[in-house]
């Protein structure tokens, strides 16, 4: 007998899902206002796994664009079914809502210009850093400054489009931030090539896809398939699309090679965090 | 509705470990209350200036004064914001932008968010300022001026005076908002309250408890407002004066 | 003392005022009157500069009016204005009324204000009401003291317009007779009034305005006796029948 | 300086002009609804049974206390779900534009309510007195005599009341609702573009506006003729 | 026809009116004066019932105003009221102000309405301007559609608060003909007002109120002549001396 999320979908015959507006690789528009990037394909095997799994001939798909600070909170008064963008799985986000085995795993470190003379994380000390509110960046940002006393400005921009706009317009030296992300923001700059990113990546961080909490059918709908798409060689196909091939909107090529933890992560599927 | 309320998340440490969340709420709170005051007494003198160049008699100034109010009037806050904190220092020549962006960013962003709710709010002010004018018998201006005062002297001695209590209550009602707009300011990343309402969503995931919190916040500066305006007015009341005693 | 030389006026294409002529010797005492419209507000306003003027000549004590480089706000000050609505201002007491202008524009000490202030309320029989605030007072307190506030300056002359037409008419002659000892003083007056008692009694010469124009510039006598033209006649007539 | 770079606005037209048309129908429909239950909340305001001027009152105060950006944040987050607990409705997937519209009717109502009660006053008590006395009850006092001439009296300031809640749509982006301002950010933001992004979003917000409030100025000029 | 007996009214503390009792006889016309704030607007507008009153009782035309059963609506269109300030509604064409109240209150056709108030504009001389705002036309014409659009009523009686006090002196006797003509044709009136011509020439009584009080209720000649009261005798004087 269904129940919860499953059976929710079952009975309206329609799916929706939350993605993010400008997270690029992994979620974003194009320039014809379509949603693409690795998370959204990721999160259209998991759709494509639900409509086989309910026996349905037809399965709708409403999209609905998501903030870092709302998303949560659509996904516990259920105008969600399924998010998956650039969310870390974290123990504290797992007391509200529960997470999909991991489909990205990613480091922390900085972007800056080439010709900033910033090599690593010391080098900010007593400088200005800008990193996104919100995120897991900013917190351990934050954490260091206090810990090592480094002096530094923090700056939390509302969105990475406007964190890196910060660190464009000369506001800020670096931009600390997941590195895919990152790589995703030189793509959209006005000269990509001027750019680098730089450090000893601060944290290892696992994305999954945010699922309400306590519905452990849907779950494993949702693992399976995403186990099934990495074992079968279909992931890595993805990431290769995504992250070695030119992309929208300007055709660039984030040349970000499949990390060790990646290619662990495909043998073995899990949805562990980090923290 | 699976929600675990916990209304304790306020005393919890925060993640950075520095402070509570109810520490951070409180510097939210401090923050708005800071940036709206000291926008306020911009918009007040600002406004004021402008709202009585608007009636003056010379079309050069009053021509100003009415481009002044209608740019800060017709453009939306947000924009003004982003325009203010973005895209002014681009505009200035190159050394001072790059002087600007090298001062503490805190400093940034207040200054960049008081300037434009001084400006935005100013031109609704000087509306005000404008209208409590224009809303005196025109005979008092004449009055004024046939007891041989200059014109600035009637502004000041006789127009003014009465302009400024008739203008008391509209009054309340911006400096209410120029507390709410502050709200707005979050999205350059001023840390006020709405802005820490929202960083308590994104590092706990208990939004109820955050919304409801900022929301009573809010209230409260309300509340404290009008008392604070409605003393005023009964202080400049003019006696047998309409609405006087 | 003032003297008008073909005055003319007009707010775009309308005429308010069409080459207006006259002479007040000092002590004289003018009533103007005519039908509402006519011009008489703005004829008595482009005495003391509160209304501009577009060609023609005003001199009030040897002083050209309309000259830009007049300074009108010294000329204003030597010349009393009573208005309609008495335009005290609200927000002062009486007293602050009387002083404020002695203080600021004449220059005198606020003691030296003070006491003329009193000397006048005095005059107009409202010492009590000193300390009050003009909404306090009655319509006819408020005129008096109005008028008060411009005898505060020492005027050379005085000019009303319409003083007593918003009064309830109780309080008309409080007014009226106040203004009729000034006259009796030998202060040189020019009085917009429809209050034609007031004019049989005190005023030396009646000007009636028709439509911008200076339709009648007679001697009180000659006035009220034969009005020339049949405008001022009909106008006589509504005036007075009731 | 810097440089600008214009080139990615032409493409995006059709996401901007889509933009647009999202600002223009919460700002009609949240004018109308607004001016309507703004009404009926003056009313309740002016009327002599205590309850319904209390609720109006607190309804008004309550309203106005409250930053816009929180109320559209309640009515997107929170309200939906309650509404749809209590009343066990099917989950809608896309409340934004419908949460959007009823915060902002809701809200401005209780501007409007504060115009038109301001209305009302301004219509002269005789003027009440001589439609009573000719014999019209208080319903037809208030609909034929009161006020068409509070909203007449009134509609420079409902007008430019409008034009500010067009402006407030930009504040939308709590729900990633893409109004004007929105999609010129995020076009913007997607191109790397945004400082001229929001210059041409500010231009053409100032035009839009300043001809609006243009118009409601003639408008008030025409007025004080008649 | 309108039959006060007793009626006292107060606002908090202050006692507006005390102890009013008075007759009016079908086709009489009585005058009202009395110092400002005397309680004379206050008295007529608690005959149609537009104040309510605390006390005592007012019958008119057989009806009891203060009876809260009574139909107030319906009693106050058959008794017309004349305002100081005219009170027509500025957004409705002359015509639609006379109209308006018969269609929607007397259910009349519209036809019948227009009929009506034609011949209406005709008896006051202003079929001219049926098609004008009432804002284009001159005071003394505004109160004379005032009358026209009380009369459209067809009202038993006609009350009027001093309906000339808001106009230019010229136009005082443009109003005062009509309402003469009115006193003549034989309506019912009580009329505030100060235009003691006025009632000389058609009242049959004259009511003299003083702090809330009727201190005189006699037949015009005996007030004239004789009026009993200190309080009058010195209203009287202060009135028509100027
Ligand atoms: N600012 C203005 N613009 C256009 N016309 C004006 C202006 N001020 C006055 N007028 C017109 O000038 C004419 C004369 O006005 P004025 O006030 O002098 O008349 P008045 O004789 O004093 O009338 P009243 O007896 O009603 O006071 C009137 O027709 C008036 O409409
Ligand atoms: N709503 C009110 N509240 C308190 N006092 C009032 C109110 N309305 C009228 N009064 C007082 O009642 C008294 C009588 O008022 P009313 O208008 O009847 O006087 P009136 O004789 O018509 O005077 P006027 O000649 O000035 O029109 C006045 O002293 C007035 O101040
Ligand atoms: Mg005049
Ligand atoms: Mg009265």
């Amino acid at each position: 007998e269904l129940t919860g999320t499953l059976k929710k979908i079952k009975d309206t015959g329609v799916i929706t899902l939350g993605h993010r507006e400008s997270s690029i690789p992994f979620s974003y528009y194009d320039d014809k206002q379509q949603v693409i990037g690795y998370s959204q394909a990721m999160m259209l095997i998991v759709v494509e796994a639900v409509k086989a799994d309910l026996k349905l001939a037809k399965l709708d798909i409403k999209l609905l664009p998501v903030t870092p600070s709302n998303r949560i909170t659509l996904l516990q008064n259920g105008s969600l079914d399924i998010e998956c963008g650039s969310t870390t799985n974290n123990t504290e986000r797992q007391k509200q809502v529960s997470f999909s085995t991991t489909i990205f795993i990613i480091e922390t470190r900085l972007l800056t210009k080439k010709t900033s003379g910033i090599k690593d994380f010391p080098d900010l000390a007593g400088k200005n850093v800008v990193t996104t509110a919100g995120t897991t960046s900013e917190r351990l940002l934050r954490k260091m400054n206090e810990d090592k006393q480094m002096g530094m400005n923090v700056i939390s921009a509302k969105d990475h489009g406007e964190a890196f706009l910060t660190l464009e317009t000369g506001r800020a030296v670096a931009f600390m931030m997941d590195d895919a992300l990152l790589f995703g923001e030189m793509a959209k700059a006005r000269r990509a090539s001027d750019w680098t990113v730089v450090g000893t990546p601060q944290s290892f961080e696992a994305y999954g896809c945010m699922l309400p909490k306590g519905d452990p059918a849907f779950k494993s709908v949702v693992d399976d398939a995403l186990a099934k798409a990495m074992k079968s060689g279909e992931a890595e196909k993805i990431y290769a699309k995504w992250f070695l091939q030119p992309i929208p909107p300007k055709g660039l090529n984030l040349e970000f090679p499949l990390s060790d933890a990646m290619k662990a992560l495909y043998k073995a599927p899990n949805d562990k965090a980090y923290d | 509705m699976a929600y675990n309320w916990n209304w304790d998340v306020f005393l919890q440490p925060t993640a950075t470990g520095d402070d509570t969340y109810l520490g951070w709420m409180f510097y939210g709170f401090k923050m708005t209350i800071a940036l709206s005051l000291s926008s306020w007494l911009i918009a007040l003198a600002v406004g004021a200036v402008v709202g009585v160049l608007r009636t003056v008699p010379n079309r050069g100034l009053s021509g100003l004064a009415t481009a002044y109010v209608e740019v800060f009037r017709n453009i939306p806050l947000l924009v003004q914001l982003f325009l203010w904190y973005f895209v002014m220092p681009e505009l200035l020549p190159l050394a001072w932008g790059d002087a600007l962006k090298q001062t503490n960013p805190i400093l940034q962003q207040f200054f960049a968010a008081m300037l434009c709710l001084a400006l935005f709010t100013s031109a609704r002010v000087a509306e005000q300022v404008r209208s409590g004018i224009n809303s005196l018998p025109p005979g008092q201006k004449n009055a004024g001026l046939a007891m041989g005062f200059t014109l600035p002297q009637t502004y000041r001695f006789v127009l003014l005076p009465m302009a400024v209590r008739l203008i008391v209550p509209p009054l309340t009602s911006e400096f209410l908002n120029i507390f709410k707009n502050s709200a707005v300011c979050s999205t350059i990343g001023l840390l006020e309250l709405a802005a820490q309402g929202r960083q308590l969503v994104d590092y706990t995931a208990q939004p109820y408890e955050s919304f409801i919190a900022v929301t009573l916040a809010y209230l409260l500066i309300n509340v404290v407002v009008m008392f604070g305006m409605r003393w005023l007015e009964e202080r400049v009341r003019v006696p047998g004066y309409i609405g006087g005693k | 003392m003032i003297s008008m030389n073909k005055v003319s006026k007009h707010y775009g294409s309308f005429q308010v005022l069409s080459d207006c002529s006259t002479q007040v010797e000092k002590g004289e005492v003018i009533v103007v009157c005519g039908p509402s419209g006519s011009g008489k507000s703005t004829l008595i306003k482009c005495v003391n500069g509160l209304e501009p003027f577009q060609s023609g000549e005003i001199i009030v004590n040897g002083v050209s009016v309309g000259d830009p480089k007049t300074d009108l706000a010294k000329l204003r000050s030597t010349v009393g204005m009573v208005f309609q609505n008495f335009e005290l201002f609200p927000h002062m007491r009486i007293v602050e009324n009387l002083c404020i202008a002695q203080v600021k524009v004449l220059g005198r000490s606020p003691d030296e204000a003070r006491a003329k202030a009193s000397s006048l309320l005095e005059r107009v029989g409202l010492s009590e009401q000193a300390g009050k605030y003009p909404g306090q007072l009655s319509g006819g307190q408020q005129q008096r003291v109005a008028i008060a506030r411009a005898l505060a300056m020492d005027p050379i002359c005085m000019l009303f317009d319409e003083p007593t037409s918003a009064l309830d008419p109780e309080m008309v002659n409080e007014v009226l007779d106040v203004m009729t000892e000034l006259a009796q003083e030998g202060m040189t007056m020019m009085c917009v009034t429809h209050e034609m008692g007031f004019a049989k009694r005190v005023a030396t010469r009646v000007i009636f305005m028709d439509q911008g124009r200076i339709v009648e510039d007679d001697s009180k006598d000659a006035f009220f006796e034969a009005a020339r033209s049949e405008r001022a006649q009909q106008f006589l007539a509504k005036i007075l029948h009731h | 300086m810097h440089e600008f770079d214009w080139s990615s606005i032409p493409g995006a037209w059709p996401f901007l002009w889509d933009g647009m048309v999202i600002s223009l129908q919460i700002t009609i429909t949240a004018i109308l609804v607004g001016i309507v239950w703004g009404t009926l909340l003056a009313l309740m305001r002016l009327s002599s049974i205590k309850p319904l001027a209390w609720f109006a009152a607190a309804y008004v105060n309550l309203f106005r206390a409250v930053p816009l950006v929180m109320v559209l944040l309640w009515f997107f987050l929170i309200v939906p779900t309650l509404l749809e607990s209590l009343l066990g409705l099917p989950r809608g997937s896309d409340v934004r534009l419908a949460s959007a519209i009823t915060g902002f009717a809701l809200f401005e109502a209780a501007y409007y309510s504060e115009i038109i009660r301001a209305g009302i006053q301004s219509v002269s008590k005789g003027q009440m007195a001589a439609a009573s006395a000719l014999g019209m009850t208080y319903g037809q006092s208030m609909r034929l005599v009161v006020l068409p001439q509070a909203f007449r009296n009134m509609i420079p300031l409902l007008l430019t009341q409008g034009i500010i809640l067009f402006q407030d749509t930009s504040l939308v982006y709590v729900s990633a609702l893409a109004d004007f301002f929105g999609a010129a950010y995020k076009v913007g933001d997607r191109d790397g573009r945004l400082v001229e992004l929001l210059l041409f979003a500010g231009a053409v917000y100032f035009v839009i506006c300043f001809s609006a409030s243009r118009i409601v100025r003639h408008y008030q000029n025409k007025m004080k003729v008649a």
